[in-house]
């Protein structure tokens, strides 16, 4: 039997994180993992994540991943990979597949952290080849580097949805349609306007009725529900489409928890183990942390992990008194802060009407995916200036703050908590270095330039695909709808080691589109 | 070479460029594809435009990927003559006999 | 909790989508899983049992939060009152001869 | 619902589930109390699904035998649901001379008792179940024996009583019974209602003992862990129910085509009785066991593996009868782990107990009051 202090199960953002809180503290620890690689869902998710500096904001999943990795390891956590877990016993006992054989392992605290499922949907075709979940799509092209597919349809909006479907753009995958049954956008507007602009439309309050094909998936069709949830009829849209994507939620991977009789509790359609503040399960001295304990974003599982691990330490009497206390009031507090604002756990399902500062959420957002052009200007990111300037069209309270730390010239604040929104400040020096556009997780800031002379402006864009466009290129700049604007031509293109991989793009239109052009494309219009 | 199969992401404006991978051999129903060195099983098919990888007992319907992470066991198919082999977690290997596998297989 | 299962359903009426294939693994149907609630089948656990749905090599990683759901619209209760399918090792399909050879007991 | 019955049942397993559908077929009103959430959660969902008669206990053969043969071939069609009987014999596999010398003496009990058994050698063995190991030297064969799905026969008589009209409640644990006027007439549960009939059936595996003592009787019924795995489904290989001389493992191949095996390690007394909890090395045990025995399913993946309780009696025989001592209360119990295929059986002289008819085969040997001290 070996025996360490700690063992952790699942090497992705919480289980990493619970294994290098620990070591630091002087365990001895040990970390499985069923994958050939570490980081769980890290390596794909090749987006910037929200949140603050104490949150890795503004780095993306893959960087966090290698960086936690180095972490665990240079403090000495043993990592194994391969390694699936087959069971969890009595007395914290792990049966272990290593190789060809099963090894037992016994810890004197143990932290859970196998993550999460994706739910799915039943319809009639979710079988054909072609039907998959969300993550699977991601899978195949972040880690495989395979395109699932040439079109897709999204089915869900949340955030994976939202998230996977920007990716899926990124991939060379066409993306016909993003289709939720609930009349609003699940995840963040930032996410979805990401889309919207590139002209992928939504269709909320909408479902999938059947995948087309008999050996694979050459269509789908999706109708509208009424809000007792039945198809209108007559309102079949068709879509030809090679790849469906099922993006409708995650559950909890607890079997592990379950099978050792770990106790319980409901939680909207499924279930999540019972634990207290610091993820200890009714099973003494087994611990949760990340998704198995509950669906939040990898920026909450960080800390989690970090709790549980802290606390299986003090358990074991490795650390205790004011460095605890200390150190846990540090972590709760920013956990605190990222479960705070309009999609706080406790909102779920819920939609406010206004912001924290009293202004009307945008209906459009949230049922087009895109800011509508006479609500932007509410925000207090978005404001008329002479010369070039940022526009934040950032108008939901998300846990976000990289772009005020970004700006070396103070022209952004986000006051207070890091859930408000960020305030464009007029004549603070915007030197147009493009380093808040570059550091939007949502790429939902711009520069702009409202007259360049000659009755043209130039608006300067995140851009996150290939190839890039080249200085001079003609093209059309398309609205925060999509919909094609004007001709326009490509200024500049910068893409330095400090936008890490986000292209600032600059193209040229009629002064009238200054505030409205927020993508191009180099198609021309017709 | 990674450039013979079209639906393979040479550039990626994150990833950045595809790392050089040896090819690999394996034959699937008997007939020679290849791979890369690294990848699933699964990777190496949808690389070779391969959807389909069983035919389902009951019903005789076609499945392919569906979780990609090794829990859906959809994408299972037989590989080196044992059935039910979780293509989509399982490392191509030179050489691999991979077969489109029926009901339970064998 | 207590459950009388004394109970009338009624007449059974088809659904246009009974035919649904729900358990991917053993090609159960929506249908299949309707009667069996009617047959006194009143959770997860005995559904499973009686018609495999869940029981196939993916254990129910897929279809477990269906089945759920079309069992408890069948029964009328809501979704909370039913508890999941129990947590099984091994976690992965694992072969008998690795599983046979232990080490580290 | 008014909480009276002809015959009160307390626990749903295969035997109360039966006993429930042959007194409901009888035309009483039956009610059966479930402790669990789920009917059929205990050891009858957990079993290996032998139905066997070879290697029981003379006194048990003849319910086995009277089983295997006016029960079980016709359960499917009285039941309306297929419940997977194969009758294809058992195969009581032995490696040294020790093992032949364990299974001749098995055989041979057989033998008196009326069974059709014999010892094969090895070619014959081979010739049964092609895929034995080079080292199986000799084996028991029961022609006669064979297999079914419990989860189906459980639950298959439960949905047929429920159709008859029984009424089951699952989640009512009975924590006593209770006589009144000298006849046992009333049970309570925990929720604190008390449930009246005309006569109480225990069959409520080992809790039966606490449920028992509630009316002064105690039966030496102690609970055994079990450990059964399954495994992927695998083409058609055999059809055999089988064992070894040591009981290192027993099993068969479903017809679904996945292998379902159960096996012993030597450590199941020292589990304590709770929730049915598996041991870290039980299913790596069982699985040496049967690739030691079938080196061809090395490569055959566990899929699931689970635990139960054996209600296990001091003689390893069970309890079934009508105590004179307490009229009114008919009980079987302390099964110990080859209840499952005699289920059927004891489920119909349970009805015939509760209903006061002769019963089809006699009962004597199994009085709950046969126990003596040793010395």
């Amino acid at each position: 039997m070996k025996r360490y202090d700690l063992i952790v199960v699942g090497a992705g953002p919480a289980g990493l994180s619970a294994a290098a809180e620990a070591a630091s503290l002087g365990l001895g620890v040990a970390l499985f993992d069923e994958n050939a690689r570490p980081g769980g869902q890290l390596f794909k998710q090749i987006h910037k994540f929200f949140g603050s500096r104490e949150h890795k904001a503004k780095m993306r999943g893959i960087a966090i991943g290698a960086e936690l990795l180095a972490e665990a390891r240079g403090l000495g956590v043993e990592v194994f990979l391969d390694s699936p877990v087959a069971g969890l016993y009595e007395n914290r006992e792990l049966l272990v597949r290593r190789g060809d054989g099963v090894r037992h392992y016994k810890a004197d605290a143990i932290v859970v952290a196998t993550g999460a499922s994706e739910n799915m949907l039943a319809f009639e075709g979710w079988t054909l080849p072609g039907v998959m979940g969300a993550g699977a799509a991601q899978t195949m092209m972040n880690l495989n580097r395979v395109r699932p597919g040439n079109r897709a349809l999204m089915l869900g909006s949340g955030n994976v949805g939202l998230v996977v479907g920007f990716q899926l753009l990124q991939a060379g995958c066409g993306l016909a349609a993003v289709v939720d049954a609930a009349p609003h956008i699940g995840g963040y507007g930032v996410h979805a306007a990401k889309l919207a602009r590139t002209g992928v439309p939504f269709f909320p309050s909408h479902t999938v009725l059947r995948a087309e094909g008999t050996d694979r998936v050459t269509g789908a069709v999706i109708g509208r529900v009424d809000t007792d949830w039945n198809v209108v009829p007559g309102s079949e849209k068709s879509f030809a489409v090679d790849t469906i994507c099922v993006a409708v939620g995650l559950s909890p991977s607890a079997g592990l928890l379950k099978m050792a009789g770990c106790r319980m509790r409901a939680e909207g359609p499924g279930e999540v183990p019972e634990r207290d503040d610091d993820g200890e399960t009714s099973l003494g001295g087994v611990f949760v942390a990340g998704d198995v304990s509950g669906i939040e974003e990898a920026s909450a599982a960080m800390i989690e992990g970090r709790l549980s691990g802290l606390a299986a330490a003090a358990k074991l009497g490795f650390v205790g008194g004011e460095a605890l206390e200390n150190r846990r009031e540090g972590l709760r507090s920013a956990l605190g802060s990222l479960r705070d604002g309009m999609f706080t756990p406790k909102n779920r399902g819920k939609i406010p009407a206004s912001t924290s500062e009293g202004l009307p959420v945008s209906e459009s957002l949230l049922t087009n995916g895109y800011l509508g052009d006479s609500e932007a200007g509410r925000y207090p990111g978005v404001k008329s200036a002479p010369g070039v300037h940022p526009v934040l069209e950032c108008a939901q309270n998300i846990p976000c703050n990289p772009c005020r730390d970004a700006c070396p010239k103070g022209c952004i604040r986000v006051e207070g908590k890091i859930i408000a929104l960020p305030e464009f400040v007029p004549g603070s020096g915007c030197s147009g270095c493009g380093m808040c556009v570059a550091s939007c997780s949502g790429q939902a800031i711009f520069l702009v330039n409202e007259d360049i002379g000659d009755g043209k402006a130039a608006v300067t864009i995140p851009y996150e695909f290939l190839p890039l466009p080249a200085k001079g290129q003609t093209g059309t700049a398309l609205g925060r709808s999509g919909a094609p604007l004007c001709p326009a031509e490509v200024a500049e293109v910068r893409l330095i080691g400090a936008y890490d991989h986000t292209a600032l793009m600059t193209f040229t239109v009629p002064r009238e589109f200054a505030m409205t052009a927020r993508f191009w494309k180099s198609e021309v219009a017709r | 070479m990674i450039g013979e199969d079209p639906v393979r992401i040479l550039s990626h404006p994150i990833l950045g460029e595809a790392e050089p991978r040896r090819r690999l051999t394996f034959t699937l129903d008997g007939k020679e594809m290849s791979g890369l060195e690294g990848e699933p099983i699964a990777a190496a098919l949808r690389a070779a435009g391969v959807m389909v990888h069983r035919y389902t007992k009951k019903l005789q319907k076609p499945r392919g990927v569906f979780c990609a992470i090794g829990r859906c066991t959809d994408c299972v198919m037989t590989v080196n003559g044992r059935p039910n082999v979780r293509t989509c977690v399982t490392p191509l290997e030179e050489g691999m006999t991979v077969k489109t596998q029926r009901g339970a297989g064998g | 909790m207590k459950n009388d299962r004394v109970r009338d359903f009624g007449e059974y009426v088809p659904a246009p989508d009974d035919d649904l294939i729900v358990c991917r693994c053993e090609e159960i149907t929506k249908g299949e899983i309707r009667k069996a609630v009617r047959d006194g089948l009143f959770n997860v656990h005995e559904v499973r049992r009686f018609i495999r749905c869940g029981m196939g090599l993916c254990q129910g990683k897929t279809c477990a939060r269906l089945v759920k759901a079309i069992i408890a619209r069948e029964l009328g209760a809501p979704v909370a009152s039913l508890s999941d399918a129990t947590g099984r090792a091994p976690m992965r399909p694992m072969e008998m001869g690795v599983l046979a050879n232990e080490t580290g007991l | 619902m008014k909480n009276t019955s002809d015959v009160l049942i307390v626990g749903s397993g295969a035997i109360g589930n039966a006993a429930a559908y042959y007194l409901a077929k009888r035309g009483l009103s039956v009610t059966v109390l479930e402790k669990s959430a789920c009917v059929g959660n205990g050891g009858s969902s957990r079993n290996g699904g032998g139905v066997r008669q070879s290697g029981r206990h003379p006194a048990e053969l003849p319910l086995a035998m009277y089983g295997v043969k006016n029960l079980w071939p016709s359960l499917s069609d009285e039941l309306g649901v297929d419940v997977e009987y194969c009758q294809g014999g058992n195969l009581r596999l032995g490696k040294t001379e020790a093992h032949l010398k364990i299974l001749t003496g098995l055989t041979e009990s057989a033998v008196v008792g009326g069974l059709d058994m014999r010892m094969i050698g090895r070619d014959e063995a081979r010739g049964i179940c092609p895929y034995l190991s080079d080292e199986v030297i000799g084996a028991g064969w029961c022609p006669t024996d064979g297999h079914a799905n419990p989860l189906l026969a459980t639950l298959g008589f439960y949905r047929a009583a429920r159709r008859l009209g029984a009424r089951f409640v699952s989640g009512a644990e009975v924590t006593g019974l209770h006589k009144i006027r000298g006849r046992v007439a009333a049970a309570k549960t925990a929720d604190g209602e008390t449930h009246g009939f005309g006569r109480a059936v225990v069959a409520a595996g080992y809790d039966s003992r606490k449920i028992l003592s509630s009316l002064g009787l105690d039966v030496p019924i102690s609970p055994l862990l079990l450990e059964t795995l399954v495994t992927e489904e695998a083409p058609r290989m055999f059809r055999q129910m089988l064992g070894t001389a040591m009981a290192d493992f027993y099993g068969h191949q479903s017809s679904h085509g996945s292998f379902v095996f159960g096996g012993t390690h030597g450590l199941e007394p020292y589990f304590a009785y709770g929730e049915p909890r598996l041991s870290s090395f039980g299913a790596s045990s069982t699985c040496r066991g049967i690739v030691g025995y079938f080196p061809v399913l090395r490569d055959l993946k566990i899929v699931r593996t689970w635990a139960g309780w054996i209600d296990d009696c001091a003689d390893h025989i069970p309890v079934i009868g009508n105590p004179e001592e307490t009229p009114g209360l008919t009980v079987a119990c302390g099964l110990s782990g080859h209840g499952f295929g005699i289920s059927p059986v004891v489920g119909l002289l349970l009805a015939q107990l509760a209903a006061g008819e002769e019963t089809s085969l006699d009962v004597s040997k199994f009085r709950y009051d046969r126990f003596r001290a040793k010395v």
